[in-house]
């Protein structure tokens, strides 16, 4: 009986590490950098990954919409990068002489970032309707009019760069000395807006059935086509933001702008246990697999890993949190 | 018909050689030769594969600017297919090859054909040549923690472009050559544990935000409390180099006007590195004549068009070496 | 140990264990040689889960199997099939994009003689061989997902009989078999149980049990009941054993409910893809109205026409006497109306969510409270119809697939319930249900007549339909053939119309 | 009546033009192009075309094996990226002074295949073993692996870059005065070989089992996992030939050689006809999406389409291409 008993517990305790593998990995991972340099875990370091996690979430919550849908969407990067574009010419100052739009004053901030955020859910709006309606997979669309997107930018631009400064950048208060930006609250409130819509609004249950089981939830009375298009939307208008806040962060907007953020953010929102399968997925989740990432990569400056070495424990930890991940899911036989 | 050349660019999507192509397009409508601007995307078998094509199209000339910088084998390539359908060929901006002789050897494989540029290292040792003489006049006001080195970080591009390389090298090797000539120690890379002594931009874009966000780091653990602060901020390109102020200006270092200034120097001068340094928010850069190329690149093109002699009508201030390099050099800029 | 000589397979005290549930307490069987082994049980009672310890999809906890004597436990279902035991799966398993040979031979394909290719040739013969065999009449070179599910079903029974295993093993075959079928079925069982194979027949269907087995199992709860002779049994004695009580009657009394006023009449429907063609009929307020037909009739499709799944070419819908268009489910929903699709897997859960999402998912504007939804109101709601319906789950938030058949399906009958309908659509909405578990769905559709609404029901069991519906319509190849009173009609004559332009 | 039928027969006419939408398309392109600019369909240029595609055919083979099993491979590029360059080094002479394997002489051009298929299908082991074994999508594996490799290759070539020649560039006859190259030949037989693959051996007709129904293969004794693992070696081999082709016809194995090309073929293998739900695809699919691509491509060349524009037309017939085919396989119900 003991034996059954120890053992049992045995089991609990290998279940409770697995369930809890990627905090576990973010503990010993930072531990072992805070012994290797002790300045890792200190505030100011702290308030930098929490800066530079605040700078990520907003598109990989973007994406998290679409991965619940059991899709993709590759446009992310080049969405932001465009959205960049035009939220430095809606700020260029009035006297500027390399003003793109002659005339005229810079637009308020509010304005600017609704504006980016309404491109953004212009190309949402191409996404989620070539999907909905002819069912193409997500893959190949948002590879489409992520190649469209970049040559309007590439058009409209001449890959023309302009220099970029907004008050969202600027210290909203100090922690020890490290200045606190303005765009750490305005992601904190962009998470408490979209954990709403998932977890409060019919439209974020829709969300969940259409990703778990499209025909269903058309029997269901649910509409499919206007969900799908909305998360689109929505992840586009978040793309936008990322844009906004990107070129605000480097000071300028070019054509590199956001080329692969893509890539991160998913790879972010996988290993936060959001599944591809669709249907499955927490904000906490998002926000952990976004910190994630951050911390491996300061991890890595911290302590002094780059060139080829760096691209290998990237993929490497990748790969090791969603198998961790997974393992979780996988159903027992 | 008119004559038209098909110019195929190692990509869209960079700043500067956006300025070339402008200045390109005048210039060879200035010739009245008709245009085809092809982007490779960064992708040299975009490009070969661009150029195979081209041949046929009924196309005059080519005009090429490797994506492949440095790699003799793809110039060979490229140079053997405009040679089999006996079209000029002018190559430009980006090297043919690391090795000069080895370049003649190829240009002088086929008379119709030419090289605009640079030696690939000079932006380089330009740049290094700048910041040991910008260092070494203020050495003891950069020396913020007074002990007697400058700590320095430096942001790669791209880890395996063959420029970005030898930026990174040359930046520093040619500085520390200055400062270890005046009795100076030699620039020290901030951080002792990067045996590599930079750090790149994973995403091989040159990007600002890869060095806005390594700054960022770096700032939380390096700074003038901690007597670490970075003294100074060399970048492969002046996007990076942006980026990094931007960081250093989150802090309260290099803003317009401001007192506290860590030097910062970049490559290529485009127009808000130009901007950033008349506010003096950066310090120097390094400038390639954009009209100056386009200018030489359409004169020898023409030229060969029309059969007449290579570099009939050149600018007389560029050198030619060795009847296929015509050398646009680098300039200093720092605002003067 | 002493093994019976004719003895072909025995589980003795299986245990399996899933996440919040034991599936299986030491349960027993024994199978021998030439016989037709019933299994039978309620929702949940383990059988699919028992059979799949045995093929090796799951690792049982505790426990031994023996086949032949000799101690087994098959890792895969590759090494059960090479030891000769083959199984028809409850849900269909099958490669649809693929052809019915390419189905058939799969992990198994015949090669070319000394060469390492597949021999389309021999696959094809082979095929016709095992079809002639079992006389079943279907092109082996057509796309499985071009096929009715019943045909697809018979193929997979064919496919598994193809393995020449000593055991078989159907989950539910006859599930969505029409009586011929049925039939068909049978004389195949019987061929192959006269071989000297061992079957294990699971099934809900009392009739079939005591007509084909020759020995039943009785499982309740994951726990062994009893195993006695077929001829020892009745209906009455196994519904006992199975759910632990006395079932008096099949079906609860009829209510009668019907008023004489129209709630939904339909005009010279006509589908636009598929055969469907002019059907008009009425419903009345509080009536039951039944709908017979064989297989591949045109049941399913008038239903889905009328919800707005599929698309109309031509006809009206009148509710109460105002024209209604249904162009999609969610006007329908909006006009009233609701469907229980007859796929449930395919069409009815959402496998990943919890049960209570499951529940709630078609009538969420009605939680909505100021903007946002109130779990509290999802939550009572849930409560209140896993109550209503007796709903076997460990809680709200178990994921959905890993309830029994039965549970799945009331959970959908509550998601529907919940949507205050006057008119439910039923596709077949015991398909695959324990008796028990039919009588708590037979009466709540009573029920629900008595509270007024109506209710069309698609059924291809004929009895349920005279035992439950005040009126039948029957159809034949998408026409609609008459009309009948359920109360004064007989099998027979449902048979005469059905097949009336079949 | 009358009017029913010529009603049908419209309809029938619209159903005959949309499932040879793709080859309308290539027609009427090509046709626009030649009267654009007639060299487009002389012999020269269409000999081009052929040795376009014969290119990039192998490694959209590959991908194609992925797409079919229900999911997708972004470590092509990078892994031809990687073969690219041990080619090179193979390939190198004995006298070269940069020789990376001091001493010894160049290997043989069939030896040196070998080995880079090899290096390809160790990538391709990875990636199958990771979602055959822990359930992980595609997705997210190549795109870990891919990292990877690229680390790999940075830290094994040390960013060298190595000049390559070989016969297989070289022409085989000429046609027209086109010289028509061995790769060529080769790119022919390989797409034979893959053809009889997919057609004619059990391991084919289980590929297209698994994607079509993982499940119903696995009760039915199918070796999933092994199935799943060699259709990525197969892959990699395939990436890995496509690394040493393109390094030879570049002329020069360089840190971006095999850069996104992933995606062309991926695009190439969607548009013809390969679908991402799984379970479909034709040989003859694959080779008119490679060649469709190849098309649009020169074509752009030959009208003299470039820049902003170029993304924009190359994102919309891949849309369109889709949808066109999508339509074809769209169940009405
Ligand atoms: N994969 C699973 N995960 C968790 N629970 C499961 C799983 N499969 C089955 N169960 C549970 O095991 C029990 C037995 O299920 P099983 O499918 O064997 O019943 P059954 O007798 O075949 O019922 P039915 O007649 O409805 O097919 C049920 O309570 C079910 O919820
Ligand atoms: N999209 C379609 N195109 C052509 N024929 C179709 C289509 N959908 C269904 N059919 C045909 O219409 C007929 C009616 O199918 P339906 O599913 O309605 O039959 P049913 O009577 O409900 O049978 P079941 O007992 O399986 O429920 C079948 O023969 C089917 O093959
Ligand atoms: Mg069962
Ligand atoms: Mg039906």
């Amino acid at each position: 009986m003991t034996t059954i008993n120890s053992a049992r517990k045995r089991v609990n305790i290998a279940n409770f590490l697995l369930d809890h593998a990627m905090i576990l990995i973010i503990l010993l991972l930072a531990v072992y950098v805070t012994v290797r340099v002790p300045a890792f875990a200190k505030i100011p370091n702290i308030i930098n990954l929490v800066k530079l996690s605040a700078a990520r979430l907003p598109m990989a919550l973007g994406v998290a919409g679409c991965i619940i849908l059991a899709g993709t969407d590759l446009s992310g990067g080049r969405v932001a990068g465009f959205a960049g574009f035009l939220a430095a010419v809606f700020l260029q100052a009035s006297g500027d002489a390399a003003r793109v739009i002659a005339g005229g004053q810079p637009w308020p901030v509010a304005l600017v970032i609704l504006a980016v955020m309404a491109a953004g859910a212009c190309v949402g709006v191409i996404n989620g309707f070539c999907m909905g309606k002819f069912k193409l997979h997500p893959f190949i669309v948002t590879l489409a009019t992520q190649l469209m997107v970049y040559g309007s930018y590439l058009t409209v631009s001449n890959s023309k760069q302009i220099a970029v400064n907004s008050f969202v950048t600027n210290p909203m208060f100090e922690v020890s000395g490290q200045p606190v930006p303005y765009y750490v609250l305005m992601a904190a409130v962009i998470t408490g807006i979209i954990w709403v819509i998932w977890n409060k609004t019919t439209f974020g249950k829709n969300i969940f059935a259409v990703g778990s089981n499209e025909e269903a939830a058309r029997v269901s009375g649910v509409n499919v086509l206007l969900t799908i298009v909305c998360v689109f939307i929505m992840a586009g208008a978040l793309y936008g933001y990322t844009g906004f806040i990107e070129a605000c962060r480097i000071g300028n907007s070019g054509p590199t702008l956001g080329l692969s953020y893509e890539n991160d953010a998913i790879s972010a929102v996988v290993i936060g246990g959001v599944s591809f399968v669709g249907g499955t997925g927490k904000i906490s989740g998002v926000i952990l697999g976004v910190f994630m990432m951050q911390l491996i990569m300061t991890a890595m400056t911290f302590l002094g890993i780059s060139g080829g070495v760096a691209y290998i424990i990237k993929g490497a930890v990748i790969l090791i949190a969603c198998i961790l991940d997974m393992r979780k899911y996988m159903t027992k036989k | 018909a008119e004559d038209g050349a098909l110019v195929s660019w190692y990509t869209f999507g960079d700043v500067y050689l956006t300025s070339v192509r402008t200045a390109l397009d005048e210039a060879f409508a200035a010739k009245g030769i008709a245009v085809n601007d092809r982007d490779s995307n960064g992708v040299q078998q975009t490009q070969t594969d661009d150029i195979n094509t081209a041949v046929l199209t009924g196309t005059n000339a080519l005009v090429i600017n490797l994506v492949d910088s440095g790699a003799i084998g793809t110039a060979q390539s490229l140079l053997d297919v405009a040679k089999g359908a006996n079209l000029p060929v002018v190559f430009f901006n980006r090297a043919v090859s690391k090795d000069d002789a080895e370049a003649k050897a190829m240009f002088e494989g086929y008379e119709k054909s030419a090289f605009v540029g640079t030696n690939f290292e000079e932006a380089g040792k330009m740049q290094g040549d700048m910041i040991g003489a910008y260092v070494l006049e203020n050495y003891d006001a950069l020396d913020l923690n007074k002990d007697g080195v400058i700590s320095y970080v430096m942001f790669k591009g791209d880890e395996a472009n063959q420029e970005a390389i030898a930026r990174t090298k040359f930046g520093v090797e040619n500085a520390d050559a200055i400062l270890t000539a005046a009795g100076k120690a030699a620039l020290k890379f901030y951080d002792e544990k990067n045996e590599n002594k930079y750090l790149v931009d994973t995403n091989g874009t040159w990007s600002s935000v890869a060095s806005n966000d390594y700054m960022q780091t770096i700032l939380a653990q390096y700074n003038e409390a901690n007597g670490n602060m970075i003294e100074l901020v060399i970048a492969n390109n002046d996007d990076m180099a942006i980026g990094a102020i931007n960081a250093l200006q989150n802090v309260g270092y290099n803003t317009e006007g401001g007192e506290k200034k860590i030097p910062v120097f970049g490559v290529d001068a485009v127009e808000i590195a130009k901007e950033a340094i008349q506010k003096g928010t950066m310090t120097g850069t390094i400038k390639q004549d954009a009209v100056g190329m386009a200018d030489a690149v359409a004169t020898i093109t023409a030229n060969l068009i029309a059969g007449k002699d290579k570099f009939e009508g050149l600018n007389e201030s560029y050198k030619v070496v060795d009847n296929w390099f015509v050398q646009i050099p680098y300039a200093m800029y720092t605002g003067e | 140990m002493e093994e019976k000589k004719d003895v072909l397979l025995r589980m003795t005290d299986i245990s399996k264990s899933f996440p919040g549930v034991k599936a299986l307490d030491r349960a027993q069987l024994t199978l021998r040689a030439g016989t037709v082994h019933a299994l039978m049980g309620e929702n949940g009672a383990g059988k699919s889960t028992l059979m799949k310890c045995l093929f090796g999809i799951y690792s049982k906890d505790e426990g031994h199997i023996y086949l032949e004597g000799r101690e087994v436990n098959f890792r895969s279902s590759r090494e059960a099939l090479d030891h000769g035991v083959a199984m028809v799966h409850q849900e269909l398993n099958q490669a649809l994009k693929r052809n019915v040979m390419d189905n058939i031979w799969l992990g198994r394909y015949p090669r070319v003689k000394g060469l390492p290719f597949v021999s389309e040739k021999q696959m094809y013969a082979d095929t016709m061989k095992v079809f002639e065999e079992l006389d079943l009449h279907v092109d082996p070179r057509t796309m499985m997902s071009a096929m009715p599910v019943s045909q697809r079903q018979m193929v997979e029974i064919a496919k598994a009989v193809s393995f020449h295993s000593k055991v078989i093993v159907l989950d539910e075959p006859t599930s969505s078999l029409t009586e011929q079928e049925v039939e068909h079925l049978f004389r195949i069982i019987r061929m192959i149980r006269d071989r000297g194979c061992g079957i294990i027949y699971i099934s809900h269907k009392m009739d079939e049990i005591l007509q084909i087995s020759d020995e039943v199992t009785i499982m309740r709860d994951g726990q062994y009941i009893a195993t006695k002779p077929a001829e020892d049994l009745t209906k009455e004695e196994i519904i006992r054993l199975m759910v632990g009580r006395e079932m008096t009657n099949q079906f609860p009394p009829k209510l009668h409910s019907a008023t004489d006023e129209d709630i939904m009449r339909v005009e010279g429907l006509t589908a636009e893809y598929s055969h469907l063609k002019d059907v008009s009929f009425s419903l009345k307020k509080g009536e039951i109205l039944g709908v017979a037909g064989l297989d591949g009739s045109g049941r399913t499709e008038l239903l889905e026409n009328i919800f707005g799944v599929a698309t109309r070419r031509s006809g009206k819908i009148f509710k109460n006497g105002r024209q209604i268009r249904n162009k999609t489910p969610r006007e329908a929903i909006r006009n009233g109306l609701a469907l229980l699709t007859e796929e449930r897997r395919a069409t009815g859960i959402f496998g990943i969510l919890s049960v209570r999402e499951n529940t709630v998912i078609a009538s969420l504007k009605s939680y909505v409270s100021g903007l946002f939804l109130r779990d509290k109101i999802m939550t009572d709601k849930t409560e209140e119809m896993i109550r209503a319906m007796a709903i076997k789950t460990p809680s709200q938030k178990t994921k959905i697939r890993s309830l029994s058949g039965g549970n799945q399906q009331k959970v959908i009958f509550g998601r529907w319930i919940l949507t205050s309908p006057d008119i439910l659509l039923l596709d077949e909405p015991t398909r695959g249900i324990d008796v028990g578990a039919k009588y708590e769905i037979y009466q709540l559709i009573q029920n629900l007549s008595k509270e007024g609404k109506s209710v069309i029901m698609v059924s291809s069991e004929m009895p349920e339909l005279l035992g439950v519906c005040d009126r039948i319509l029957v159809m034949s190849d998408g026409r609609l053939a008459g009309e009948v009173d359920a109360d004064q009609t007989t099998q027979e004559e449902i048979m005469t119309l059905a097949s009336e332009y079949a």
